[in-house]
């Protein structure tokens, strides 16, 4: 009686063993693991080589590599404490949904021609910004939720970023899209095949770094999270497992958002196939770019200081939203004299 | 105050390799909380800067309490600073240490008779003192080394806790 | 120097017998000892006199002559010159006049004063609680910078 | 021992709150700045210091003179050197004795380098404060080291020294001391051009720090600000020119004086200073006579009165010294020029409109230090 049932599974798995492998290995879950640890040790140890000194050493006998497998053990042994204050439901839920949001929003890249996991129907970079907007209103219910003065301005303050940094950044994606006249994320990067956007689209690139390093919280606009002013800002109050989820969050919403710039502005895949296979090319292009752009924003991390509100929001207001209704002036042109340079005249 | 939830007696139940792992992971990442109540701080940074660095054994400096699991009582603690002290170490979650760095923490140090600094050891269960005043960052260092043997379960000095 | 004997002239003429003394200590050190009840007009002359900067204020507990002495110390921009202005109240009823609204940098230092040594200064805005912890109650230990305040006990 | 309870959260009108940037918090230190705030607009500020309050003052009545340096120079850590010196210019004053000219001069080397030490201090932490928090604070922290290294050769001790005495100094220069200085100089020198680049042209950091916290030399004189706070308002007032002290009156060297009184002016004033700081001990270095080093001082110092005042890195650090002829002291009044610059802080939000997230900026641009108040 079980073997029916143990076939029928067997020639699931065997159908969509593609899907499957997509899900939990190279875009999935063992990806964004692997990734936020690699991303966390190479900030530390890349932060603290600008800092003139070593950063972890001795946890991993080689370049401290499981230091984050040392703060993540400590971190799940950790006792959690509820403060008594607090909705005890919310408190619990909302650290494990935060890292899921971002996460998901990994799967609607594509890595190569025919390696995407969510096609979406033509839309991918609809639903991605859909999908992406809703991680800051989830930052700020932990703020509110955590009843601590400085969380609750830490939760003020993120709406605040979330004015500044979001809208000057979708408009400045509505360029790209003007340019290749789809949402479709496999039909953005084939048009880049030639030149990539970054080129044409300068000005709304500057916008969408300084919108990226709003959304993730990064150091000239991270005054949710500032440290001299609110003590960690949204993540006050949460210890243990659930401090481990929301710094993973962080982390994955840094992942989500270099991903979206390296497929608008860099070519996604694009590149010459050095390996023999088209995809393996693909990813292994993707990944570079990735870490290139990290490398960028993590030494533009260190060398400036941080924003007040009012001056984020004036910049957002004043100089990104102009800056990019120009782009978008500018790419309506190009697009109508230039069709051919983008694979689509 | 905030009802904590007792977990320490599931960690102690597991089979002795897995509890070594936790015990690997805590010793390598001893969070102190940003605060110093006292006139080594000086020292206190030095150590945490560029020549003597303590993050090379995963020692980092958290701003909340509601993350760190070691409190240093860096230079003299006085009757007010006490206080809050207190309060500070009933907000740290559970695997917590204090670590006293300098005389005046230990023994009123030249304050001898002040008349508000106080013995930290009267008020909070003490694991490591280091004494000096300030004391070198070799001391420091090798203070924090010994909280580290501590936490893997070594004998280190006679001490009331365990 | 010839501005300081020509400040001396203008204070004692205008207020004679309340200067007890008039010491030139050095080409840039004054003291001025005065009797308590002028203290807020000799001040507020010495204010027009470009005596502007507060630099500080505090108590002597001379406890065998049975008087403390509080002091402010102004240095006057123009002078270029350090004045220690002086006075003696009882120890038992110790009452002066505040300088706050003459040298607004005075507050801080007249607060510590009061609170350390027990000195009320008439008309201070903020008289609270400032170095000494919460719960130290003046009737068991009594003022710390009096004389007769013991550091006996303290000593561990 | 009675655990203070949560504190009731008293209702303010307007919907304001009161948030404590407590004793535990990265910026504060040893104090807590109780700031009334609407979340972004700061209405008053209050800074409750008191939480390392040793009473040092008590304390010296009870110590004979020579032995009332250890505990004073506790009171600010940082630069331990001019607290000894200016305790020390009043013993000698009562006494009417002069340290032998080569003492003057080595007096005058630590001096200088207790500046340059704790002015790093202020520099790394105001860039702290405006959340520029890993580049520049820890460069100052590791560029502090040689210096301390060459205290160390020289007195022993990183920190406190305890190096100046009643009559003179310790101990002579160690051999070797002059050239590793002077290594040291150049060093320090090349890593102040670093910083000029990385402050001056930092937009960012101009834009948190120019305009903020404005005091008008009026304002600087009347609420008495000390030290670089002073001159950064415009006032030309240095101690160090005023009344020379130790070797002060033989070598040449300018005020560093700004004249926008903002937080970046105040920091400007301090990496100037630290130019200066590095040719005075050049000179003195250069042309340091031989001789003795100490002149034997007696034990009680004859009954009398003395402020005595020198020019400390935060301020000008007043000592006023009441004797009585034995040798304890009578009375020590020290006017500790951070005590002078919380009072700054205290009095901002009355004359500008201060944002919540310019209070770590402003406290640290005054550079106060909560033990060198608290005493």
């Amino acid at each position: 009686m079980y073997e029916d049932i143990i076939n029928q599974l067997w020639s699931f798995i065997q159908d969509n063993l593609k899907f499957i492998f997509m899900i939990t290995i190279f875009p999935g879950l063992a990806f964004i693991f692997i990734f936020v640890i690699f991303a966390v040790w190479f900030k530390r140890k890349y932060l603290a080589r600008l800092m003139l000194r070593m950063g972890p050493v001795h946890a991993g006998k080689v370049l401290g590599w499981l230091q984050l497998i040392a703060d993540a053990i400590k971190l799940i042994a950790k006792e959690f404490i509820i403060p008594r204050t607090t909705l005890k439901f919310l408190f619990f839920l909302l650290p494990i949904l935060l890292p899921v949001i971002p996460a998901c929003l990994v799967l609607l890249i594509p890595y190569a021609e025919d390696y995407i996991v969510f096609e979406a129907a033509g839309n991918g970079l609809l639903l991605f910004l859909a999908i992406a907007t809703i991680y800051p209103v989830l930052s700020m219910l932990t703020g509110w939720v955590a009843n601590n003065k400085f969380t609750i301005i830490g939760a003020l303050r993120t709406i605040y970023m979330d004015v500044a940094a979001e809208i000057p950044m979708v408009i400045a994606v509505l360029g790209v899209v003007i340019l290749t006249g789809s949402f479709d994320f496999v039909k953005i990067v084939e048009a880049q095949s030639k030149i990539w956007f970054i080129g044409p689209q300068i000005l709304g690139f500057i916008v969408f770094i300084i919108g990226c390093l709003g959304m993730t919280e990064r150091v000239p606009m991270d005054f949710p999270v500032a440290e001299p002013e609110l003590i960690l800002g949204v993540k006050t109050e949460y210890t243990g497992p659930l401090y481990l989820l929301m710094m993973e969050a962080d982390f994955v919403n840094w992942l989500a958002w270099l991903l979206l710039l390296v497929t608008l502005y860099l070519g996604g895949y694009n590149g010459p196939d050095i390996f023999m296979n088209k995809t393996i090319s693909g990813i292994f292009w993707v990944l570079v770019k990735l870490l290139v752009v990290m490398i960028l924003l993590m030494t533009i991390e260190v060398t400036y200081a941080r924003l007040r509100v009012d001056q984020a929001v004036r910049l957002g207001w004043r100089i990104l939203i102009p800056l990019s209704l120009l782009n978008l002036v500018i790419s309506i042109l190009l697009r109508y004299y230039m069709p051919w340079m983008w694979g689509v005249g | 105050m905030s009802n904590k939830v007792e977990f320490k007696g599931i960690l102690d139940k597991l089979p002795k390799p897995i509890r070594r792992i936790f015990e690997w992971g805590r010793s390598y990442s001893i969070w102190a909380i940003h605060y110093v109540t006292g006139c080594c701080s000086p020292e206190f940074m030095q150590v945490f800067g560029p020549r003597y660095d303590l993050e090379r054994w995963g020692l980092l400096s958290q701003p909340s309490t509601r993350q760190c699991d070691a409190l240093f009582f860096v230079g003299n603690v006085t009757r007010k600073m006490i206080r809050r002290a207190i309060r500070l170490y009933n907000q740290m979650p559970e695997p917590r240490y204090v670590v006293n760095i300098g005389i005046c923490t230990i023994s009123k140090g030249p304050f001898y008779d002040s008349y508000s600094v106080v013995r930290v050891e009267d008020y909070l269960p003490v694991d490591i003192y280091i004494s000096g005043c300030p004391p070198k960052p070799e001391a420091i260092i090798y203070g924090a080394l010994l909280l580290r043997k501590k936490i893997l379960g070594e004998k280190v000095g006679g001490s009331k806790r365990d | 120097m010839e501005g300081l004997s020509e400040i001396k002239r203008i204070l004692i003429e205008k207020f004679g017998d309340n200067i007890i003394e008039y010491k030139i200590v050095s080409p840039k050190r004054i003291i001025v000892k005065v009797k308590s009840e002028k203290v807020k007009d000799i001040a507020s002359e010495l204010k027009r006199l470009d005596f502007d900067m507060p630099v500080s204020a505090g108590g002597v507990d001379y406890i065998k002559k049975g008087i403390f002495e509080v002091f402010w110390i102004i240095w006057s921009s123009r002078y270029n010159v350090i004045l220690i202005l002086k006075t003696e109240i009882s120890r038992d009823s110790p009452e002066v006049d505040s300088l706050v609204n003459i040298w607004k940098g005075v507050q801080k230092f007249e607060r510590e004063t009061w609170e350390l040594m027990g000195i009320n200064f008439k008309g201070h805005p903020k008289l609270k609680r400032l170095l000494l912890p919460e719960d130290w109650d003046y009737e068991k230990e009594g003022y710390p910078l009096r004389k007769d305040f013991s550091l006996k006990p303290y000593e561990r | 021992m009675s655990v203070i309870r949560v504190e009731e959260i008293e209702e303010l009108e307007g919907g304001l709150m009161r948030v404590r940037i407590g004793p535990q918090h990265p910026i504060s230190g040893q104090g807590t700045i109780i700031v009334t705030t609407d979340g972004e607009i700061v209405y008053e500020i209050d800074v409750d210091i008191g939480y390392s309050h040793r009473g040092i003052e008590k304390i010296l009545e009870n110590r004979t003179y020579l032995q009332g340096i250890v505990p004073m120079e506790r009171m600010v850590m940082l630069d331990t050197s001019h607290v000894d010196m200016a305790y020390v210019r009043a013993i000698e004053e009562l006494l009417g004795i002069e340290a032998p000219p080569r003492a003057q001069y080595i007096r005058t080397i630590i001096l200088e380098m207790n500046r340059i030490i704790s002015h790093t201090y202020a520099l790394g932490l105001l860039a702290e404060s405006t959340g520029w928090f890993p580049a520049f604070f820890l460069w100052t922290t590791g560029d502090r080291e040689p210096f301390l290294e060459l205290m160390e050769m020289l007195t022993g001790a990183r920190w406190s020294y305890s190096f100046i005495i009643p009559g003179g100094v310790r101990a002579d220069l160690p051999s070797g001391f002059k050239e590793k200085a002077l290594k040291a100089i150049e060093y320090f020198r090349e890593r102040l051009d670093v910083y000029m680049d990385a402050w001056m042209e930092n937009a960012l950091f101009e834009v948190r720090t120019r305009g903020v916290g404005v005091i008008p030399s009026s304002k600087a004189i009347e609420w008495g600000a000390a030290g670089p706070n002073l001159r950064a308002s415009g006032v030309r007032y240095d101690t160090r020119k005023n009344e020379p002290y130790a070797a002060y009156g033989e070598l040449d060297f300018k005020i560093a004086v700004e004249t926008a009184g903002d937080a970046y002016a105040r920091g400007a004033v301090r990496i100037q200073e630290m130019y200066i700081s590095l040719d005075i001990i050049q000179q003195a270095l250069e042309n340091m006579p031989s001789g003795p080093i100490k002149v034997n001082v007696p034990q009680r110092v004859p009954p009398g009165e003395v402020y005595s005042r020198v020019e400390s890195a935060r301020g000008e650090l007043g000592v006023y010294l009441v004797s009585d002829g034995t040798d304890k002291p009578y009375r020590v009044k020290i006017s500790a020029p951070s005590f002078r610059n919380f009072f700054l802080l205290e009095m901002l939000p009355t004359i500008q409109e201060i944002k919540f997230a310019d209070v770590p900026v402003l406290y640290m641009s005054f550079d106060p230090w909560f033990l060198d108040a608290d005493r």
